[in-house]
């Protein structure tokens, strides 16, 4: 179980192998990485050239351990691994990585998506894309509190 | 009592800081209370302002309006979060 | 797109950079590990020591290949890869990978627990675990017939 | 009418035999008719006999009994498959 908030880019195999590194009873690892996109921008033919990642220090790492922790108490887990990057990315730069380990591949495909549905609407990051017209905030989606809602617990 | 104050992102740059110190009236004791006299300074600070879709955390968590805030505590408000 | 049925190992890291290599248009790539457990066995105190995969060469590339091809009519998808592996396969190795590329999240997890599904139904492979007592053939599971139903469509 | 026949994992094994070559009857048109002739050799055979848990594939695509079989296709009889 374990957290980072860092500017660095991060390794993907690496972080998978750790996952199971040294033991024998992890039968599954379900993974998720998110890259940025040049998305074409609305009302011109500009597409997005880069994106800056604000983030509330302190916090981001507090949330995100919350919702590792919570991931625990819903499955059975043996591993989970959060890194979001903040600062300045270009497209196609890697912005996050969930990986969970489990016995079993119902609880790890189901925690690593509860982790960054969870992470889309509770972690303090906030995006600002550059474009040729200057930086414009990206604004929250609502099909995003939608996905985290689907976890309610009844 | 004292408070810290802090702003992110889209807020931070319309108000023009990032953080503030402040003491507050005793009658100021919720995460609302807070963000409607901050609101009735006028101006940029009408971003606060209800309606605005503004979130609050105390203490790095994130909390509705109804919270309470107390002495030293750190207070921050910021638009949703677009991480991920 | 793409599909390898083969004995070697398989490098994650490298298999996930190459599903969005080159391009700028991927936001999420999806990915799962299966990896051999060392289970304890009913009724002793022994474990799996190794597991030996067979397969029927020729219907598992095609089958394969059909499952990726579902996938890519029911979600938008931008890269798909599916690797498994046959022979001799010991406590903590990787069994097989599938990685699945898509502009969205959504998408991309759904495309791959649906292809894991899938593959754990309709790709023949089978499974036998070495053991103190000698070879043992793995049951088939119902819940895996039940995870592959969930995706019928009404 | 001449097929091809392959056994895979367990079946493989009870039978001792991982492939042939049949030459079939003309009344054996289906994949069902084909496991029922192939059981009725009896001894290990019964392995392929009605209630056991088997499985079909014709050249190399899954399917239920009432499939066709024809001349020179590859029929396979195997388990439920346990990948991933």
């Amino acid at each position: 179980m374990s957290v980072s908030v860092q500017e660095a880019d991060f390794d993907t195999g690496a972080e998978i192998a750790a996952l199971s590194a040294g033991r024998d009873d992890v039968g599954a690892v379900a993974t998720f990485v998110g890259l940025v996109r040049a998305d074409k921008l609305a009302g011109s033919g500009d597409s997005v050239q880069a994106m800056t990642l604000e983030h509330y220090p302190g916090m981001t790492e507090k949330a995100l351990a919350a919702i590792e922790a919570e991931a625990g108490q819903r499955w059975t887990l043996l591993g989970t691994r959060i890194i979001h990057r903040y600062g300045r990315l270009l497209p196609g730069q890697q912005i996050v990585f969930v990986g969970v380990a489990s016995p079993h591949r119902g609880d790890a495909f189901a925690a690593c998506e509860f982790i960054m549905d969870y992470l889309k609407t509770r972690a303090p990051f906030w995006k600002k894309e550059d474009t040729p017209q200057g930086g414009q905030w990206v604004d929250a989606r609502e099909a995003d509190d939608a996905a985290a809602g689907r976890w309610a617990q009844g | 009592m004292s408070i810290k104050v802090l702003y992110f992102a889209s807020l931070r740059e319309t108000l023009g800081y990032s953080h503030e110190t402040l003491t507050l009236p005793a009658d100021i004791s919720s995460v609302g209370a807070l963000r409607s006299h901050l609101a009735s300074r006028g101006g940029v600070w009408e971003a606060l302002g209800e309606g605005r879709n503004v979130r609050a955390a105390v203490n790095q968590d994130m909390v509705g309006p109804e919270a309470p805030v107390a002495d030293r505590d750190e207070v921050a408000f910021f638009p949703p979060v677009t991480g991920g």
